[in-house]
């Protein structure tokens, strides 16, 4: 079942156009990789999906309704999770704090905190710290987690391996690849191809706000080197 | 662009129609309401120069007023210093104190120098309340302002008095044209547009901040000093924040940025409080409601009314 | 030791005036202007309960509800369509309603002086240390403390504080997670004009109920939010206290240099700590 | 795009037309009496403005509206308590030919409106600011002054003192030039009479707390507490100083702390104050029968001080003006500068040449409760000193 | 010393204890061009910010033409010869391009000093204006607001302001950001012209046009410099495939 597509849509930042008629699918249980450069457009797919980013043509569909006039808040509870770039953990939250307003304001689901801290404990033991005092791995989980509470039916995830130490990358990697294994379908963009190459079943590659290349991992893999010139040095 | 141009005349006649008219009206109620509006235009055109130009809103503007308005009251009565040069040294006074505030005030930006800004000019208004006294006249002020002695000319008729009135307003508009036209003021205007490209370009954002705040201070001693002498009286009531007030909200319904607008403003807000006040009590509501509509719907006030450059995706 | 019992309840009288201020500068960016004009209307809206039903309880209690729905009014008419414009005009627009505000009540209540009695049970004074302690000034006390552990409970305790700070840390992330960002705003809008309002009412008692006295008090609250640093509740504490007890040593040794003693404190805390005495970055309530 | 255009050209085109309003909307008629009413109108003193209003046009309305023969027009206007809207309006009126300026309520616009009266030639009559540099000697020919000076007010004060057996006063005082002056006279000559001043503190205007100043007044052994303020700082001292029951064994009193406006304002803390009174309408005597009876017919309230002295002071100008028979306003001074009046509210006023300062009797009383139809709280007057004893010669 | 050598030692830039740059040491040698390429927030911006003085830093030191400009604020640096360009457009609105370049040309000219007189007397101004305007490709836009420019215009632009007090020393933050495909051919182009004789630092995403452009390239990542040297050798470099690729090592 498609779960979520964007329909030819156009982005602009002021008078700079970020996406040209960008068309992207997502399909129940999927775990679907946007890849590409840095300023390729591929963060700004993802705002334009959970709304922060209002398209100026093109449909927002989820579950084959047009969604397009819906604002972040109204996504979220629709079923979408948005883990973003730079975390954005709420620097005057608690960690635990930081897991409870998703919890307060997302929908109920099979994940709760308890959950949670069982599978990332260290969140358990900084519970009562600041959100921003912890380490760019521990952010991570914990900007993961957040969304996770909020029990969406597609978690929207935008570079969570960046700047991580290789043993904790594989670690979120599993988790990843766990939490799809429950059902939930992911929307991952990355950077390199470290990552999607473990996770994804289809990908996109991104590059100047268009997307240039599409098809599964195996088709990937058999163009590799026509596809490493589009994201590579 | 003609259409701008068309608009800067037209607010330019509208000025220059106020401004003849009350050489040839007898009637004095009009030479007394147009005197006012010029004086409290110059101060407005100074003030624009921090708050529209360099884009520093200063809540602290009516400290530099009333301190001009005291140097030319002191000097003339205590000292016995003419009228020109107390009128000279009023702008010292103003910009002088301008400087000391800025040494405070310029530590920080934004809504905190408004807010220290307006910390400040309310302790001179303290001060000049009571424990400056001795010199001010405390609360009570100091009655008998004098006004100019020169060339044999009775300037305590207010038809004559007028014209000295209108000779410093044109020269202080034309300096002001002059050195917002100069690549000083291009200089102030690329502060408020962007300061980290300003730093970047070789400008020393910080001195350009202080300068114009001390230039808008001597403008601001020099409309203070008229006043004082258009009113032949002065209290420190001149130095309390509502004065900063007012000359904010003239500034903002002229519309802020542009030369002519002020003076537009203060017209608009001297005539409304003169025609409202004489049809109801209520007539600084009515001016807040007007001054609410025009921040939300009109950006750039008047002016922006005449020059039509309204950004379209401002209005809704 | 009367002077620290006298000072306290200056001190708690200054928070709470300055809360509501500090709050919504904390949490929207915005300086509200009005806030004086609040504290008056809610002081007039006290005696008009206070008047009609002789209870000082019931306008404590609702004078501040009616207030907040004025600002509420206030945020969703006007602030909320110059949010994404620099913050000089959201003060603008506050600075525009005192004018309104002011000529409203004037309208309303008309130029007599108002009075609003001390509460019966705290019309007796109380012995202490040496002094005859006015009752009402303890309830102040009392009172400024709950109010500033009950804002210490909603801001750092309760779901909905948790929400607030969200939607004032990140507010699109917040928007992502379902909070209701426009909503959230106008209830901090409304709780600061609630907050206004309370000081306004407690004040009551104390002072003579007149047009001006919003003008006079802003000063203040500006002084204290500053000292505390833009936005901070806690400094707010730290800074009423400051000033309450500098002002209660200043009656008592150079009552004539009271005025410029808080503003010397002012510029003291500029001089060396532009951001205020109490500016941590981070947690804001 | 083009609604737009059309609303901005037609809101230029508005602005441009009210431009030379005002020219053809004042239009000035020579043919009546024009009296420029510079007044508060709004803000904390509105609210004498208005009585003071009241009691001027009950003063013209009681003569037929008429004054030599031609109609009497007033102009009311706000000077929002500031000086320089006083005199911008002034300005505006006195070029429309007004022959009397009346007001203005503060002292420091009164002072202002005095500078243009003395260089306009414009007669000018105040009836509320107390500030005693208003009617210095030999100072401005075309002010005059129907009303108490604060220097007689205080001399009140020391003959309460006196009578009353006060022995120890602890003073606060408004950290303001005419209030710190007005203490200094007091306390030299209560020291005269024996009476210790045993504190003052110099308290800012607009002061909101007093707890600190009550408490060391409390704790003092004064049997006096002098309040040398007026207006908001009186009543929030009262109302301040109730809550500790500082009247139970102190004497509160001072220069014009408490009427029934005041009163109402402080609740039942004012209760006892001791207070000088300018007018009050109680006065017994016929004339103040008179406008009490005619006051309450046209207001339904009984006359407050603003209102009575109002009142007195611009008939007492009638009466005087009329009686010359003239259109020249120097006539008018110099009749007016010697006059007598035998008919006032207050019994007997006398004008003093050397100052413009009327001298006149004394009025004190005390805050009581009152029965209907009286206010809650009204003054009764408890004693009454004669000129003599206030005025010292000129 | 020549004219354009800019060196760091051990520079260190941390925002509430998070390390941006974290000991950078390099001699960046006059008239080369410099490609700084790593994946965000690898702290390129912020090693900017440190070199023109928009960072505080909090250790170590920067040299500019042999001279210590450690604690040099932002104008003083420019005037001693460096020019920048920002990742963000800054350029003024409400003013025409002219006279953005105007602005620049006055300050690196005369430092305001005839300041009375009205900004267009100054022929050596509106030359030198001009002729960057001619530079960057603009001279048909001279008169149009700045803001209304397209967005590939106003990156030139922005360059062009970075170029007017003839820097000897440029720093271009990602001048290619947002422009569209079918303009990083003249963009390039652009690049290309203004960098002659110049010390040259350029953040650049476009892989195509930092190997094409650049003498070398300087990797970072995490806040620290991962391997330098000619665009054949980072690309050979195995520690930089990873990096990018996400290879396993």
């Amino acid at each position: 079942m498609k779960l979520l597509a964007l329909e030819s849509c156009n982005v602009t930042y002021g008078k700079a156009q970020a996406l040209h008629s960008v068309s992207i699918e997502v399909a129940q249980g999927e775990v679907v990789s946007l890849i590409g450069r840095n300023g390729a457009g591929k963060s700004t797919i993802l705002k334009t999906i959970i709304g922060l980013k209002q398209p100026v043509s093109g449909r927002r569909v989820w579950k084959g309704d047009d969604v397009t006039a819906r604002l972040p808040n109204q996504l979220g509870r629709l079923g979408i999770g948005y883990v973003p770039e730079d975390r954005r953990i709420f620097d005057n939250l608690t960690v635990h704090e930081n897991l409870r307003i998703a919890t307060v304001m997302g929908r109920t689901g099979a994940w709760t905190e308890t959950r949670i801290f069982e599978m990332f404990p260290v969140l358990l033991d900084r519970a009562s710290q600041a959100g921003n005092t912890l380490s760019g791995g521990e952010q991570q989980m914990l900007a993961i987690s957040r969304a996770l509470l909020t029990n969406p039916e597609l978690l929207l995830l935008d570079e969570p391996t960046e700047g991580l130490a290789p043993l904790i990358v594989d670690e979120l990697v599993d988790s990843m690849r766990r939490i799809n294994e429950e059902g939930m379908t992911l929307l991952l963009v990355e950077q390199n191809l470290r990552v999607p190459m473990k996770l994804a079943h289809r990908q996109y590659v991104v590059d100047n706000g268009t997307v240039q290349w599409s098809g599964t991992t195996a088709d990937l893999l058999a163009n590799r080197e026509e596809i490493e010139k589009l994201i590579s040095v | 662009m003609t259409r701008r141009i068309i608009g800067q005349a037209l607010m330019g006649i509208i000025i220059a129609v106020m401004i003849i008219v009350p050489f040839f009206v007898q009637d004095e109620q009009w030479v007394n309401l147009v005197s006012l509006i010029l004086i409290w235009a110059l101060f407005a055109i100074g003030f624009d120069l921090v708050f529209g130009v360099t884009g520093m809103l200063s809540f602290g503007h009516a400290a530099l007023f009333g301190a001009g308005g005291y140097a030319l009251t002191i000097l003339t009565l205590s000292y016995g210093v003419g009228f020109i040069p107390g009128l000279f040294a009023a702008a010292i006074v103003g910009a002088v104190l301008a400087y000391l505030m800025g040494l405070f005030a310029l530590r920080v930006s934004g809504l905190f120098f408004a807010l220290l800004t307006l910390a400040l000019a309310q302790m001179m208004y303290i001060l000049a309340s009571n424990k400056l006294r001795a010199i001010t006249g405390g609360l009570d002020g100091i009655p008998g302002v004098p006004r100019p002695d020169l060339f044999g000319i009775n300037f305590y008729d207010n038809h004559n008095y007028y014209g000295f009135i209108v000779a410093v307003f044109l020269i202080g508009l034309a300096l002001m044209a002059l050195l917002r036209g100069s690549p000083f003021g291009r200089a102030l205007r690329a502060v408020q547009a962007n300061d980290v490209r300003a730093a970047q370009l070789g400008y020393n954002v910080h001195s350009l901040r202080q300068s114009a705040f001390i230039v808008s201070g001597a403008y601001a001693g020099v409309a203070g000093a008229l006043l004082a002498s258009l009113i032949f009286y002065i209290s420190p009531q001149m130095l309390h924040w509502s004065t900063s007030g007012d000359v904010l909200i003239m500034t903002v319904l002229g519309g802020k940025g542009t030369l002519l607008g002020p003076i537009l403003g203060v017209a608009l807000f001297e005539l409304l409080k003169e025609e409202l006040s004489q049809i109801t009590q209520y007539w600084y509501g009515i001016l807040g409601l007007v001054f609410i509509f025009a921040t939300i719907f009109l950006r750039n006030g008047i002016a922006g009314m005449f020059q039509g450059d309204q950004d379209e995706g401002d209005m809704q | 030791m009367s002077i620290i019992v006298i000072g306290l309840s200056l001190s708690f009288l200054l928070f709470l005036l300055a809360a509501g201020l500090t709050l919504i500068f904390g949490m929207l960016g915005v300086i509200n202007f009005a806030h004086g004009a609040l504290y008056m209307l809610g002081a007039f809206v006290g005696y008009q309960i206070v008047h009609m039903t002789g209870s000082f309880w019931l306008g404590l209690l609702f004078a501040p509800l009616i207030v907040a729905c004025v600002g509420a009014l206030i945020e969703i008419l006007a602030l909320k369509q110059v949010y994404d414009r620099d913050h000089i005009f959201q003060l603008l627009l506050t600075f525009g309603f005192i004018l309104v505000i002011d000529d409203a009540t004037k309208m309303i209540w008309g130029f007599d002086y108002k009075q609003v009695p001390t509460p019966e049970i705290f019309m007796a004074p109380i012995s202490m240390f040496g002094s005859q302690i006015p009752s009402y000034r303890l309830f102040v006390i009392g009172f400024g403390a709950a109010v500033s552990l009950a804002l210490f409970l909603l801001l750092d305790r309760s779901k909905w504080g948790m929400i607030i700070r969200a939607a004032s840390s990140d507010p699109e992330m917040a928007q992502t997670l379902g909070v209701n960002v426009n909503r959230v705003r106008t209830g901090v809008f409304a709780l600061g004009a609630y907050l206004a309002a309370l000081g306004g009412v407690v004040s009551a008692p104390l002072v003579p109920i007149e047009l001006g006295m919003g003008f006079s008090v802003i000063i203040d609250c500006f002084v204290v939010v500053i000292i505390g640093g833009l936005g901070n509740i806690r400094g707010a504490i730290l800074a009423s206290l400051l000033l309450g007890m500098t002002r209660a040593a200043g009656y008592t040794y150079a009552t004539e240099w009271v005025e410029l003693l808080t503003f010397a404190l002012l510029i003291g805390t500029l001089m060396f700590r532009p951001a205020g005495l109490f500016s941590t970055k981070g947690r804001s309530a | 795009m083009k609604r737009r255009n059309f609303l901005r050209s037609a809101g230029a085109l508005t602005l441009a037309s009210t431009l030379p309003a005002p020219m053809v909307l004042r239009a000035a008629t020579p043919e009546d009496y024009h009296i420029a009413g510079i007044l508060s109108f709004s803000g904390a003193y509105g609210l004498i403005g208005n009585d003071m209003r009241k009691g001027a046009e009950l003063a013209v309305a009681m003569r037929g509206g008429e004054l030599l023969g031609k109609k009497v027009r007033f102009s009311w206007e706000d000077d929002e308590t500031k000086p320089q809207p006083a005199v911008q309006k002034a300005s505006r009126l006195l070029a429309e030919g007004t022959q009397l300026m009346f007001g203005a309520v503060s002292s420091a616009s009164t002072l202002a409106l005095q500078s243009l009266s003395t260089q306009r030639k414009v007669p000018h009559l105040v009836t509320i600011s107390a500030d005693d540099s208003i009617t210095k000697m030999d100072g401005a020919r075309y002010s005059f002054r129907t009303s108490n000076t604060l220097a007689m007010e205080m001399n009140m004060c020391v003959e309460f003192v006196k009578k009353r057996g006060i022995k120890r006063v602890y003073a606060v005082t408004a950290d303001y030039q005419a209030t710190r002056s007005a203490f200094d006279d007091f306390a030299a000559k209560a020291k005269a009479a024996g009476v210790e001043i045993v504190g003052n503190d110099f308290a800012p205007l607009g002061n909101r707390d007093f707890s600190v100043i009550i408490d060391k007044m409390a704790r003092s052994d004064a049997d006096g507490i002098l309040v040398v303020a007026t207006g908001n700082d009186g009543v929030t001292f009262c109302k301040q100083a109730g809550q500790v029951g500082m009247g139970q064994n102190k004497v509160l009193f001072g220069p014009v702390l408490q009427d029934e406006i005041f009163a109402a304002a402080t609740g039942e803390a004012a209760l006892g104050v001791n207070s000088g009174v300018r007018y009050h309408f109680s006065l017994d005597n016929p004339a103040n029968a008179e406008f009490v009876t005619a006051y309450r017919d046209a207001n339904g309230d009984y006359p407050s001080a603003f209102a009575g002295e109002a009142f007195d002071g611009l008939r007492w100008w009638m009466d005087v003006i009329e009686a010359t028979d003239s259109w020249d306003v120097e006539t008018w001074v110099d009749a007016f500068e010697t006059s007598v009046y035998e008919n006032s509210v207050e019994g007997r006023k006398e004008m003093r040449a050397c100052d413009h300062q009327a001298k006149q009797v004394g009025l004190w009383g005390e805050v009581v409760k009152g029965e209907a139809p009286l206010p809650d709280l009204t003054m009764k007057i408890t004693e009454e000193f004669s000129a003599n004893s206030l005025f010292s010669d000129c | 010393m020549t004219a354009g050598s800019l060196s760091c030692n051990d520079i260190q830039v941390s925002f509430s204890g998070l390390k941006a740059v974290n000991g950078v040491t390099f001699d960046f040698q006059p008239g080369q061009l410099y490609g700084i390429i790593g994946p965000n927030g690898a702290g390129k911006t912020t090693l900017m910010n440190a070199l023109s003085g928009h960072a505080k830093l909090s250790g170590g030191q920067v040299m500019l033409d042999g001279r210590d400009v450690t604690g040099l604020s932002v104008h003083k640096r420019t005037r001693i010869g460096l020019g920048r360009s920002f990742q963000i457009t800054k350029i003024f609105a409400g003013m025409s391009v002219l006279e953005n370049l105007q602005l620049a040309a006055f300050a690196h000219l005369y430092r305001l000093q005839p300041f009375w007189l009205p900004a267009g007397r100054f022929p050596a101004v509106r030359e030198r204006a001009e002729s960057v305007l001619e530079e960057i490709g603009l001279t048909v836009m001279a008169h149009r607001p700045a803001e209304t420019l397209s967005h590939g215009d106003q990156r030139a632009l922005e360059v062009g302001l970075a170029l007017l007090s003839n820097p000897s020393v440029l720093l271009l933050d990602e001048p290619l950001a947002g422009v569209g495909h079918d303009q990083i051919g003249p963009a390039m182009e652009l690049i290309k012209r203004i960098v002659k004789g110049r010390t040259v630092l350029l953040i650049e995403h476009n892989m195509d046009v930092v190997m094409r452009v650049s003498s070398a390239l300087v990797v970072m990542v995490q806040g620290q410099i991962l391997a330098s040297g000619s665009p054949e050798e980072i690309r050979a470099n195995a520690e930089v495939r990873a990096a990018y690729l996400g290879e396993e090592e």
